[in-house]
């Protein structure tokens, strides 16, 4: 059963095409996430299924039923605003208790719902507050308490964490994860942070001008992107450009644009010899060794002068130039018992698995 | 799709025939002024008796349009005298006031403030008549306990001036503050650090932050000024700005299609400065 | 140097200004509107300073030098009195002579009363015809205090006679206010100034309306079916003077003014301008053609006679009548 | 310390211009009418220290009446102001485009330029029994007759809605320009019908722009004086036509600055009522530009 | 040699203490960061620095000269504000000539240094243009260019990155890194996210509540924490509360809160048993085993339920809820090759070194 229905969406402002022939499945209690770029449509795709914009064509349907010139009023999917759009001229309980009234709902519910809902959020007996007496973390659970309230169907949420600072953000993440376990509601999460999609998400679909790129659990789309956009938008990337020179099976072989040659799993089908293509690798499967021997036969080896170290705790990187001038980011492990350690000027051979590099049609091509 | 707005066809469309409306009521008596200027006839009134352009340049009575009219030309420059110094004392006041409250700190602050925005709200004939009454105490004091008459304490421009002035100012407070809270004050500290000596900070910028300010600020100034009547019936002396002349002809001699020729002009005038001070405000808004 | 003049709405007309200035090159002159209340007001303010020549109404004089000292004498030497009209000089020097000092001349006078179209309105006669409900909604007048005057006099009574008691004037005052406010719903509506009233009577909106002989004779030159009455029990009678402000700058100027004016071909000049008729000699005949003609359409001899000058106005009578006034225009119909 | 010294130094002189502008021409002013209102006369050029001009002002029934009928007038004035601008306002910070916005504003400024006289003036050319409106009546074959639009009290508030409409737009446009659209939003979002979000976010929401607009439009109303006294008819009595009577057709400075005082505590009492009512404060309203 | 030295810096603001006797020395050429959370008076340090705020007491020395009581104009140092403070009213070339104007230099010399200047920030050329005209990225290296054309000793940085989105603040971090480098310029760079402070810095002074807490290298800071406060705030942690109950050498037995025993290194001298204490343990210290077999003699071992898995490449996390409710982190390696996967409700043991766990004063105690 799917609480929620995208079917071949459109939306078009004028000339300009802001969502194109989108379709998707939300299954239900499953936290969903749209991840793109900013300007991509995700805002657009959302307020069609609240009802603020009427698609051009396809279909929107909520618990199977056809929502499409329902008012926004009339549908059972809540939204929580990127700047959560808190009633500022009512204090906490009025806020919550606002859609309960919409639905005429008498007081004695309205204030016992009002307050199991706070319980639930941990915020317990803050009716009485002003919303500018939260902190943006508790105004947060106040926005989603107040569409919670209301038992949607599908909880819309877009860039809820946007305006947040970052470590505030990054505690709201799991937080947000968990609520949603507790609510146990279908939430549609919209983001550009690709660390907030994959980190809540049961399924993320990345997004690119209007279009979905790939939709998929967050493993997936780390571990098996299936277009070039993909692979560099989710998670880091070391990205080299150059053009197919041979195939043989799952392997490419690519010339590259900066010279010399590189060996790289095939990530898309159909690409021909002399297409150009851009070959990915995460820093994490680089590893760094002082130049010396030779590479083993299913490792890539480069050659580099360590330009500087980049000292983060355990996401510490390596920063190469290669003798060509690209430059590469390999994670580091630095601290006590770390083996090798590098400084600005050394050279370094830097290695991967051949199978780590993974090669597409570079992007505004194929 | 802008959730602000109607829906429905059918509210839709009577909300735009309710704006129209309300237009054509902004505009009806303006538009009806300014039509009869152009009357051939000695009454702004009905019926229409053709076209002519005597209100505005006509020399022999009874037409004698309004650029041949001594006294309304004296209105005018009058006018223009008190508004350009009214405007430019209570931009200076002004800029005063709003430093003073944005920036500086002291006792009874709020207090203050309060009195600041309280012109607002007294009665343009109160402002008038207190004023008249408390110049006239004073110069009264003075001139029976020395014999001198200070002759300015009396109706006559410079009370005009300072009438229209004491409740100007707050107008002007009010718009330079505005901008000046808006300012970052990080900007001037930037310069200060940059190495620039404190004035050379308030010209180079703070004041170009402060001119859009400063220039509309003194446009509303100036067409307030000329347009009041309300201070300046009860303070004026032999010297009459232009709408108290043109009052006195309404009510002491009778209107003729000249008044409606100056009315004429000074929609065409005003709309010209209001113009001019909305692109300036647009302008400041793209920064 | 410049002459600034406190004066009536058409008492210092273009021509008359340019053909002074000429004269005295030198001499700017400057002109304010005003009347009788305004005058005082603003020089009261400013005790008697920024004009140096005013035209207030005879009885306006007496009571309000003695209390605000807003004249100064005139030199009675530097004034063509000769050429003025015997009876209305000494007239107005009797009611402003204050300690042997005179503060006033006559320059033009004219008359309160009433106008009616008499196609439309044939028999007006009386103040109280303007309350005659044949004429509903009609009429018009001024709320001012001559009609309180001429309502009392309508009525059989003499207010002027009343002006030493101020308890019979009150309840005169009384008397008048009940007619006006039953008036009141016969009016059209008040009118202010002689545009209001040019209007109302062009325009056939009023019939019949109180009025100055100087609008009157305006509006009959316009169209002659509009004529000036006076009224049975006699026009009221105004004198318009020269008093000089305390603290007038320009004295000379001012005198040349006054002489100038009254010269007979300025005197016609004026008299066009003003409808109101000047205080030398022969004035009537210094009329312009059109004018003449309406005041004799207007006056015969008994009417002359029947003249009654406004008195001087004791303290206090303003009082009561600016209440009179005040509750008038309060009253609901 | 130096740096102090120049901050005080520089504080007095913001002071100085601030104060002699304040006291002088504000507060002293105010005072001395308030002294000149207790003065009687008792004679020519004779006053003592009294109430009487109190007095006097409540045992005429004309004068209270005419002050009670301005407030209840103004009053009348500003709710209308209020009901015919709202829409405005909404439309020109809500719905219209970015560009026609401005154009719109400034449509409804235009009249604010133009002196209280010519646009009373114009409403005479209008409305006069000879006016246009009359005439076009006529014309239409609407009416046999000419009709008199002018002098009634319809006509005052006609009037003078007409010249304090604008103070009323004008601050509710800078707060409803404020409001950001994802409130409306998530008003419908939660459920609200167009009536509830409006009842429930917009007015609340609007709040400090109203209470500014009525209080400048109260205060401009029951100060005005040339709108009433040339629409007016026979018996329209505006309170500042008193004051002006007194001051200058009776010369009688002290009741007028009686009559000034009074009318300076009413609006001021109609005033903090409506702040109080409301919940606002005169700073954060009025000085909200 | 010294470019900066504050000595016992003290600044209140009426009764309130905005900076508590601070010293610190930042030697010639280096970037010196001071990292706390907000409030904790890093701008109001700044601010004396740069002449905005005289010191209530102590004194600051710029290439060793005292500049307490010496005018913000007239001090040799150069400030980068938070929100760039780049004059609106001027153009680019404007902008930076601004401060040599101010020092009266001919037009010729000051064309010159500004095209320089550009140059080497590499946005030459860019001298006619308005500052809306620029990105984000590109304003904040002329707010430094400004600076540095006027060759101050020490150049300030106020949170210059706080306005910008993620992604570009990630790239500026390793820009601004690199202009030091070029400029050879001492850099004082405040910040309150950990990150930017040990990516970029030669030195971190950790500041709290108008104190310094520690100052050192970011390894040093990382790995050798000195007090709970910088343990918790540098990198993530996992925190346990309780008591010290015995000491051995470095070793510390500490009976915690919730419940059981743990055994960590000492990372503060002077602890008496029974003190108050927290034990600091990094997530990639962690590692989960499927439940089995006894625990090494050096090793902590607990055991506990998977709560969630928190998918992020290469930063994945497990969340583990031990039996008695406390919730671990530790990281998870995921992906093709990564062995053991665990998912939520499976037993887990964690197990790490006792050398990698921390033990100081609880904050608020000692
Ligand atoms: N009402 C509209 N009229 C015209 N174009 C619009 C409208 N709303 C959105 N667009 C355009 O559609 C595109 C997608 O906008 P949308 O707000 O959906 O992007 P987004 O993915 O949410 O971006 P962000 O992450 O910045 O919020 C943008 O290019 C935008 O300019
Ligand atoms: N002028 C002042 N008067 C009174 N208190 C002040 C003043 N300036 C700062 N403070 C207080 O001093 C403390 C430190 O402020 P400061 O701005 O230095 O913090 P910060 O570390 O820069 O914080 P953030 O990271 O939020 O910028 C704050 O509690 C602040 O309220
Ligand atoms: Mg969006
Ligand atoms: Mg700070």
């Amino acid at each position: 059963m799917f609480d929620l229905q995208g079917d071949s969406l459109t939306k078009r402002f004028g000339s300009f095409t802001a969502v194109r022939d989108v379709s998707f499945e939300v299954p239900s209690g499953s936290f969903f996430s749209i991840l793109g770029p900013s300007g991509c449509g995700k805002t657009t795709l959302m307020r069609m299924i609240a009802g603020f914009e009427e698609p051009t064509s396809g279909d929107i349907r909520i618990k199977g039923t056809s929502v499409v010139g329902t008012p926004p009023n009339k549908r059972n999917v809540k939204m929580v605003f990127q700047h959560l759009a808190l009633f500022p001229m009512m204090n906490i309980g009025e806020n919550i208790a606002y859609g309960l009234k919409c639905r005429g709902e008498n007081k004695v519910d309205i204030r016992r719902k009002v307050g199991e809902v706070l319980d639930r959020i941990g915020l317990p007996g803050v009716e009485e507050k002003q919303v500018s007496q939260l902190s943006g973390g508790q105004k947060q659970r106040i926005a989603i308490a107040r569409c919670m309230v209301l038992e949607p169907d599908v909880l819309l949420l877009d860039e809820p964490l946007g305006a947040l600072d970052l470590k505030l953000r990054e505690h709201m993440k799991i937080e947000l994860k968990q609520l949603q376990h507790q609510f146990d509601t279908t939430f549609l999460y919209i983001t550009h942070d690709q660390s907030e999609a994959l980190v809540m998400s049961d399924n993320v679909a990345v997004m690119k001008s209007g279009r979905f790129e790939q939709i998929g659990p967050p493993e997936q789309l780390y571990h098996a992107p299936q277009t070039a956009f993909v692979a560099g938008f989710v998670g880091d990337s070391n990205r080299f450009e150059g053009r197919l020179s041979a195939r043989a099976g799952d392997e490419a072989r690519v010339t590259l644009d900066a010279g010399g040659e590189m060996v790289a799993r095939l990530g898309q089908e159909g690409l021909s010899d002399g297409a150009a293509v851009s070959v990915f690798v995460r820093p994490e499967a680089i590893s760094a060794h002082a130049t010396r021997g030779a590479a083993a036969a299913d490792m890539v080896a480069v050659e580099g002068t360590v330009d500087s170290l980049l000292f983060n705790g355990a996401n510490s990187r390596l920063l190469v130039k290669l003798d060509d001038g690209t430059q590469i980011e390999s994670s580091h492990t630095t601290g006590a018992g770390a083996g090798a350690r590098f400084a600005p000027g050394d050279r370094v051979t830097l290695t991967w698995a051949v199978a780590d590099g993974l090669c597409f049609a570079a992007e505004g091509g194929a | 799709m802008n959730v602000a707005a109607p829906q429905s066809r059918f509210l839709r469309a009577t909300y735009s025939g309710y704006l129209v409306l309300f237009f054509i009521y902004l505009a009806a008596p303006l538009v009806a002024a300014g039509v009869f200027a152009f009357n051939d006839s000695t009454f702004s009134a009905l019926p229409w008796k053709g076209f002519t352009l005597d209100w505005f340049f006509g020399t022999t009575d009874p037409k004698v349009g309004m650029f041949h009219d001594r006294r309304l030309l004296r209105g005018m420059g009058n006018s223009l005298y008190i508004g350009v110094i009214v405007a430019a004392l209570s931009v200076v006041v002004g800029t005063c006031n709003a430093f003073l409250f944005e920036r500086k700190e002291f006792p009874f602050k709020s207090v203050l403030y309060i009195l600041m925005v309280l012109p607002l709200v007294i009665p343009g004939v109160i402002l008038g008549i207190s004023i008249l009454v408390f110049a006239s105490m004073v110069a009264n004091g003075v001139e029976n306990g020395t014999g001198i008459d200070l002759g300015f304490l009396r109706p006559g421009l410079f009370l005009v001036i300072i009438g229209q002035f004491s409740f100007l100012t707050t107008i002007t407070s009010l718009v330079i503050a505005a901008r000046l809270r808006k300012f970052d004050v990080a900007l001037e500290e930037a310069a200060l650090n940059l190495g620039a000596t404190r004035v050379r900070v308030l010209a180079t910028i703070t004041l170009p932050y402060l001119a859009p300010a400063l220039f509309s600020a003194f446009i509303v100034g100036f067409l307030i000024s000329f347009e009041n009547f309300n201070t300046t019936l009860m303070l004026v002396g032999s010297d009459a700005p232009l709408t108290i002349t043109m009052y006195d002809r309404m009510v002491k001699v009778g209107s003729t299609p000249v008044l409606n020729a100056v009315s004429f002009f000074l929609m065409v005038g005003s709309g010209l400065l209001a113009l001019i001070s909305v692109l300036a405000q647009r302008q400041r808004a793209d920064d | 140097e410049t002459l600034r003049l406190l004066t009536w709405g058409s008492y210092a007309p273009e021509e008359v200004v340019r053909l002074f200035e000429e004269k005295y090159p030198d001499i700017d002159v400057e002109v304010t509107y005003s009347n009788n209340e305004e005058m005082i007001a603003k020089l009261r303010a400013t005790r008697g300073a920024g004009f140096d020549l005013a035209q207030p109404s005879h009885d306006r004089i007496f009571a309000v030098q003695e209390e605000y000292g807003i004249y100064k004498p005139l030199d009675l030497s530097k004034i063509d009195t000769a050429s003025m009209q015997e009876s209305l000089l000494e007239g107005v020097k009797a009611n402003t002579t204050i300690d042997g000092e005179v503060y006033a001349v006559p320059h033009q006078w004219g008359t309160s009363g009433l106008m009616a179209d008499i196609t439309k309105a044939p028999d007006l006669n009386s103040w109280d015809d303007l309350c005659d409900p044949q004429y509903a909604g009609q009429t018009s007048m001024r709320l001012r205090r001559t009609i309180l005057l001429g309502m009392a006099f309508a009525a059989g009574k003499d207010p002027f006679a009343a002006y030493n008691d101020l308890d019979e004037y009150q309840k005169l005052m009384d008397e008048v206010t009940e007619t006006l406010i039953a008036c009141k719903a016969n009016l059209k509506a008040y009118w202010n100034g002689g545009d209001d009233l040019s209007n109302l009577m062009l325009s056939g909106e009023a019939v019949a309306s109180e009025t100055w002989d100087s609008t009157a004779y305006k509006l009959y030159a316009e169209n002659p079916n509009i004529v000036f009455i006076p009224p049975e029990t006699g026009a009221l009678a105004w004198i318009d003077t020269f008093a000089i402000p305390a603290k007038g700058e320009a004295d000379d100027a001012a005198y040349k003014w006054i002489n100038f004016v009254l010269q007979p071909e300025i005197v016609t000049m004026m008299s066009a301008s003003t409808g109101a008729i000047a205080s030398v000699k022969g004035a009537i005949d210094l009329l312009p053609e059109d004018k003449k003609a309406a005041v004799q359409a207007a006056f015969d001899e008994d009417d002359l006679n029947n003249l009654k000058f406004f008195a001087n106005i004791p303290a206090g009578i303003e009082e009561i009548e600016g209440k009179a006034l005040d509750r008038i225009k309060a009253a609901s119909e | 310390m130096a740096r102090s010294d120049a901050g005080k130094l520089s504080l007095i002189l913001l002071m100085t211009p601030f104060l002699m502008w304040i006291v002088l021409l504000i507060i002293l002013p105010q005072i001395g009418i308030g002294y000149l209102s207790f003065q009687e006369k008792v004679g020519p050029r004779q006053y003592v220290f009294g109430v009487g001009n109190y007095v006097e002002f409540l045992s005429e029934p004309i004068y209270w009446n005419t002050l009670l009928r301005t407030a209840w007038m103004s009053i009348l004035v500003t709710i209308l102001a209020l009901m015919i601008g709202f829409p405005v306002a909404y439309y020109i910070a809500k719905i219209a485009r970015k560009r026609s916005r401005a154009a719109l504003f400034l449509l409804c400024l235009i009249p604010l330029w133009v002196s209280d006289l010519v646009r009373a003036f114009g409403w005479i050319v209008l409305l006069r029994e000879t006016g246009v409106i009359s005439g076009a009546l006529q014309s239409v074959g609407l009416i046999g007759g000419p009709v008199e639009l002018l002098y009634n009290d319809i006509t005052v508030v006609i009037g003078l809605v007409y010249t304090v409409v604008l103070f009323m737009i004008v601050p509710l446009v800078s707060t409803l320009e404020g409001m950001d659209n994802s409130l409306l939003e998530a008003g419908y979002n939660l459920g609200g019908t167009r009536f509830t979000v409006f009842r429930m976010i917009v007015v609340p929401y609007a709040m400090p722009g109203i209470v500014a607009g009525c209080i400048i439009v109260f205060m401009l109303t029951a100060g005005s004086y040339l709108t009433p006294i040339l629409l007016g008819g026979k018996n329209s009595m505006w309170f500042t036509e008193q004051i002006y009577t007194q001051f200058i057709t009776r010369y009688n400075w002290e009741s007028g600055s009686t009559f000034g005082v009074l009318l300076l505590l009413f609006t001021s009492a109609v005033v903090w009522l409506g702040l109080r009512l409301t919940g606002q404060n005169l700073a954060s309203t009025v000085a909200k530009e």
